[in-house]
């Protein structure tokens, strides 16, 4: 456990820089072509300055998005490139999952098979012209 | 009985009646010996027995010279395990908290770390202590089996804590059940064994100051 | 309309994109506290995972659980899974109520035979015939019989399910027990907690959803996901506990400065729980992080393992009384030893028999 | 009545007091006590560890004095004490141990072996189990009232030869005397320059004494072999030539176990506070020189040393006495590196002296006290024991080293300065 930045009035760091150390590892996987790397921010404890920190660390990127679907979910690339934090909210706006990836792009911003299935018979019907087959689905 | 119900009974009952026998049986053998009589002096002395005695009680803990020829290992290693015992015992806070529930007295503790050498020390002492009464003849031939198993309660609660402190081997749970009924048989076999030197000390040396202070001399 | 077969037809219907879903399985996961990379493994599952019936059922209890449960922080997802789930008895949360909701319970049960799971909440008392509760002139133990006999897995939602719980603590007079003192031939998940986290109830329920069979248990039955680790390994506070700083008070400067409540009672090093990565109340806080050590609640005989604020290092029970008791025995009887030694000792000193020159003559042999 | 292990057992259970009790119980076989032993350090051999000689004293008390230890004699699991093995014992109990006491100041647990080894030696005696020189020189001391069979014949004859010599009456049998000096045998037939030396320091101190005809003998072989009612029926003599001669003081000469025997055992041996005062010559030779009673010339210029007779210094108190008198008389007085109450035994004390079969044992612990003479370097060896005196000038000749041994009290005789006044300062 990591604990050299503490005094009597700083409370100790509990898991920031270990993650630090483990997205470090995760770049190197993904440069070498190898696979992306999730980490579920709400499975590893945190102390009162675990988040600042890790906040502080990673900086801000060029990238902000925002999904719509089954409550809000921002993805935001930081100040790392290749490392996104990906934040689920539910309608209330409660968080219900925290993760960072390691990816070019998360999964969840790009369009996915079926919603452009369903996207190119919306735009069919609106058209009135014949639906495609829905053996193209995987 | 599973581990949780092991913690508490080890924390409830056990720590009770370990403690009860160990103030009866500490009590019985004092009493014993002390109703055991001698007879009086019927000489004029020439010094205080009581002053001579109390003073020998203190100073016995002490070195003098004189006290050995044969180097300093008997010397080192007995204060060592000593009082890495009695520093990890009387100097770790989570043992200040058991004597403030039982007392409600506490006093300052030493950081873990010190606690941690102090018992590693101990633990490197009686293991050092344990090789010597096997290769040292004069202490080979004083032992029986008494001093082997008291050899091994005084050092289990010392390695069961190290454990437990460093969670190494077992979950934490059950390692504080080992620790505690360690201290617990340690509790209960000292009054019974020559673990009771721990009291019975200050009556013997105070016996021998009384005897030499009578005549004038502080042994 | 014919109910959804299989969850990922459920949530069509519920008209969630597959970027959703893909959020639902993401969440999901997390929720089962499996690791990321066992996302698309759950999503497979959570496709073909067809429907299961669930029957609640609440014995000697608080309903805390089912406030923990309801008040879950995370509605949507959750209720994506209530939804999908078929919880057709619930006493506490049903329409029907009387005879109709009995009929219903019978009536799951004969539809689902040896599919449907059972979720109990609160002990059941055994004493007496198990008088001490009923329900619709059932007792507790004869429900929990019927109830199991069809069942797949049983669920112990809450300390009192899993361990007995407030009822089953010293002297237990309705003679309380635990599910898995009752039911022996049927899978028994021990989700234990006062209340338990409800994110844990609901990952449980969605692990069987998910995988159609319970997860991996501890010793005392309880999911090795969220129950692997203790709140002492997992606490933010560990580090200064290692350097022995530790709160004294719940208002001196160690209190204020966050250091460990070991000292004030917390039984974090024993009790193995999500609270410190699961948190409560919409993932705000947990007891230590609001200053508070553990109580130990999900571990078993918590109420028995002495007070909240008593440290774990220190006695549960009073030695006091007994320590008098025990000086005052040991003075009687070592009193009466040492007389008894020391009339031994003048015994043999009035039958000394005086040495003389005589016996200097003769050796001993 | 006959000696039997039973009667040794008897014995040792009248002995075992609470003391003993406290300091079995305390034991915790660290050994240390075989360090404190010129037996073992001279030797190595472990059996001469001091506790180790107490072994049956030790179970014995384990099984009539303790719970466990009655329960498991009751059980069979504790073995009772024999003969065979209190036969075994008695070279350890007898041979190696000369009662210096040098393990009781060492003991980190406080025992007092050489107090247990004291009374162990009561039930040896019951049991027949006492060496025979040992036993020889008691039943003499009985019987004939000298462990070396001197009678008062031969004290008058050298009392006759020391008047002759000195030109002083030596008195004897003088009632109302303040003084009732006694002798040991050894004096009387090796060292006679004592008798004469105190006379001339009391003449010159101006003293009232007397030596009783009929109890001159400050020996009590009773205590070396360790019987309290032998060493008593000796006692008893002294006591009541001390009370016919109504004296106030009865002198314990430089005797070792003379002065354990009259001065701390004796009222308790025979039951009963003394009416007179026991005062060992070098107290009261110190008294005198507080009192400028003992006025002295000149100072020996060797290097020299004091052995500490162990009965008289660690054993009795008498520590800084013998130093303030050496003091007078010594211009290089130098300390070996343990002395006063920490020093070595000679190896003869204890009654090991009159025990032949010891003789070997006695010559290999001297070795302790040679390699203290040779470190410290010195030709001469002041002592205040006959005993110390006898077994010091054996060790010196068998190790063929050149070293004189003195008495204390003629040492200081020889350096008098006559007083013609002496007669107006006051009796102490």
């Amino acid at each position: 456990m990591t604990s050299s930045v503490n005094t009597d009035h700083q409370p100790p760091l509990c898991n920031a820089k270990p993650i630090l150390n483990e997205l470090r590892h995760g770049l190197d996987r993904l440069l070498a072509g190898g696979n992306a790397t999730v980490i579920d921010l709400q499975r590893i404890p945190f102390g009162v300055d675990d988040e600042r920190y890790l906040r502080d660390a990673l900086g801000d990127g060029e990238v902000h998005a925002t999904i719509n679907t089954l409550g809000k979910s921002t993805v935001q690339e930081t100040g790392v490139a290749g490392v996104w934090w990906v934040t689920h909210y539910d309608e209330a706006g409660s968080v219900l999952g925290d993760f960072l990836e390691i990816t070019t792009i998360p999964e969840v911003l790009k369009s996915q098979h079926q919603d452009i299935m369903r996207g190119l018979r919306k735009l069919s019907a609106s058209l009135e012209i014949e639906q495609p087959t829905k053996t193209a689905q995987e | 009985m599973t581990g949780v119900e092991l913690l508490i009974w080890v924390r409830g009952p056990g720590l009770q009646l370990s403690l009860a026998a160990f103030i009866l049986g500490m009590t019985y053998r004092i009493l014993q010996t002390y109703f055991l009589g001698r007879a009086k002096n019927l000489a004029e002395p020439r010094g205080s027995p009581w002053i001579h005695g109390m003073k020998t009680m203190w100073w016995r803990s002490f070195f003098h010279p004189g006290m050995t020829i044969r180097g300093y290992f008997t010397i080192i290693s007995g204060y060592t395990f000593h009082l890495g015992f009695i520093i990890t015992l009387l100097f770790f806070d989570q043992h200040i908290e058991l004597f403030k529930s039982w007392t409600g007295l506490s006093w300052p503790a030493l950081p873990p770390l010190v606690i941690t050498v102090t018992a590693v020390l101990g633990i490197a002492a009686l293991v050092a202590v344990l090789v010597d009464r096997f290769a040292d003849p004069v202490r080979y031939l004083l032992s029986d089996y008494q001093d082997y198993l008291c050899w091994v309660l005084t050092v289990l609660p010392l390695v069961t804590g190290l454990l437990l402190v460093y969670k190494i081997w077992l979950p934490y749970t059950s390692l504080l059940v080992v620790h505690i009924i360690s201290f617990e048989i340690l509790l209960v076999a000292i009054p019974f064994t020559k673990l009771s030197h721990v009291f019975t000390i200050f009556i013997a040396r105070w016996y021998n100051g009384a005897i030499a202070g009578y005549k004038g001399v502080q042994s | 309309m014919a109910k959804p077969k299989t969850l990922a037809e459920h949530l069509e219907h519920h008209e969630v994109s597959r970027r959703g879903f893909l959020k639902f399985c993401a969440l999901t996961t997390s929720m089962m506290a499996l690791p990321p990379s066992m996302i698309p493994t759950v999503a497979r599952a959570l496709e073909t995972a067809r429907r299961p019936s669930v029957i609640w059922l609440s014995f000697q209890e608080c309903t805390g659980c089912t406030e923990s449960l309801t008040r879950s922080h995370s509605p949507t997802i959750e209720n994506l899974i209530f939804n999908y789930l078929s919880l057709d008895y619930h006493h506490t949360l049903q329409a029907a109520s009387g005879e109709a909701a009995e009929q219903a319970r019978e009536a799951a049960m004969a539809e689902n035979h040896g599919q449907y799971l059972v979720a109990v909440d609160g002990s059941i008392p055994v004493k007496d015939g198990g008088v001490y509760s009923t329900i619709a002139g059932i007792s507790n133990l004869e429900m929990l019989k019927q109830t199991v006999e069809g069942a797949a897995a049983v669920v112990a939602i809450g300390s009192c399910a899993a361990f007995g719980g407030l009822p089953h603590a010293h002297p237990n007079p309705t003679g309380a027990v635990p599910v898995q003192d009752l039911v022996h031939d049927k899978p028994v998940v021990n989700v234990s907690g006062c209340p338990p986290i409800p994110v844990v109830i609901s990952g449980v329920l969605a692990h069987y959803l998910t995988f159609g069979r319970i997860p991996d248990l501890d010793g005392y039955g309880r999911p090795l996901s969220f129950f692997g680790t203790s709140i002492h390994d997992r606490c933010y506070r560990r580090p200064y506990y290692n350097k022995g700083l530790f709160a004294e008070t719940f208002d001196d400067e160690g209190a204020k400065n966050g250091w460990c409540l070991f000292k004030l009672g917390c039984k974090g090093p024993t009790t193995y729980n999500a609270c410190a990565t699961a948190k409560w109340n919409q993932g705000t806080s947990f007891p230590i992080q609001s200053g508070h050590g553990c109580i130990g609640c999900s571990e078993p005989h918590f109420w028995d393992a002495g007070g909240f604020y008593q440290p774990l290092s220190a006695g549960i029970a009073g030695v006091g009384t007994l320590a008098g008791v025990a000086v005052v025995a040991g003075a009687a009887a070592g009193t009466a030893a040492g007389l008894m030694h020391h009339a031994k000792r003048k015994q043999a000193q009035r039958q000394h028999e005086k040495v003389t020159v005589a016996d200097l003559k003769e050796s001993g042999s | 009545m006959t000696v039997s292990v039973e009667r040794g057992i008897q014995t040792l259970k009248e002995h075992i007091d609470a003391p003993v009790a406290s300091f079995f119980t305390t034991c915790v076989h660290c050994g240390m006590c075989a360090d404190a032993c010129l037996f073992y350090t001279e030797t190595k051999d472990p059996k001469y560890t001091p506790i180790y000689k107490l072994k049956p004293l030790r179970r014995l008390w384990h099984q009539e004095y303790t719970f466990w230890g009655k329960l498991a004699a009751k059980l069979g699991l504790s073995k009772p004490v024999t003969a065979a093995e209190l036969k075994a014992w008695e070279e350890l109990v007898y041979d190696s141990c000369t009662m210096c006491g040098r393990c009781s100041m060492t003991c980190p647990v406080g025992n007092d072996i050489v107090y247990m080894i004291r009374k162990m030696r009561e039930g040896m005696v019951a049991a027949g189990f006492a060496p025979s020189g040992l036993k020889a020189a008691t039943e003499r001391a009985i019987t004939i009232g000298s462990p070396m069979g001197v009678k008062f014949p031969a004290l008058k004859n050298q009392i006759k030869h020391i008047e002759a010599d000195t030109g002083l009456q030596i008195p004897v049998d003088v009632e109302g005397a303040e003084y009732m000096a006694l002798l040991s045998s050894m004096e009387i037939m090796n060292f006679p320059e004592y008798i004469g030396a105190i006379a001339k320091i009391f003449h010159n101190a101006d003293i009232s004494w007397t030596i009783a005809s009929d109890a001159f003998e400050a020996t009590n072989s009773g205590i070396q072999i360790g019987s309290s009612d032998l060493a008593a029926e000796l006692v008893e003599r002294v006591v009541a030539a001390a009370e016919r001669l109504r004296v106030a003081f009865v002198i314990s000469p430089e005797c070792g176990h003379a002065y354990t025997a009259l001065r701390w055992e004796g009222p308790n041996l025979i039951g009963r506070p003394y009416p007179f005062e026991v005062i060992h010559i070098l107290e009261l030779l110190d008294r005198l020189r507080a009192q400028n009673r003992l006025p002295v010339t000149g100072k020996i210029k060797e290097k020299l040393t004091f052995h500490d007779p162990c009965q008289i210094v660690r054993r009795g108190g008498v520590v800084d006495e013998p130093r303030r008198l050496l003091d007078m008389v010594a211009a290089d007085f130098a300390e070996m590196e343990d002395h006063g109450i920490m020093n070595w035994c000679c190896g003869g004390g204890g009654g090991v002296s009159a025990n032949e079969r010891a003789a070997k044992l006695k010559l290999t612990a001297f070795n302790r006290k040679r390699h203290q003479l040779e470190a410290l370097g010195v030709n001469t060896l002041v002592t205040a024991c006959a005993n110390c005196r006898i077994t010091l000038e054996e060790g010196l000749e068998f190790n063929n080293m050149d070293v004189a041994v003195l008495g204390l009290a003629e040492t200081l005789a020889e350096h008098l300065e006559e007083q013609s006044t002496s007669a107006t300062t006051e009796t102490p």
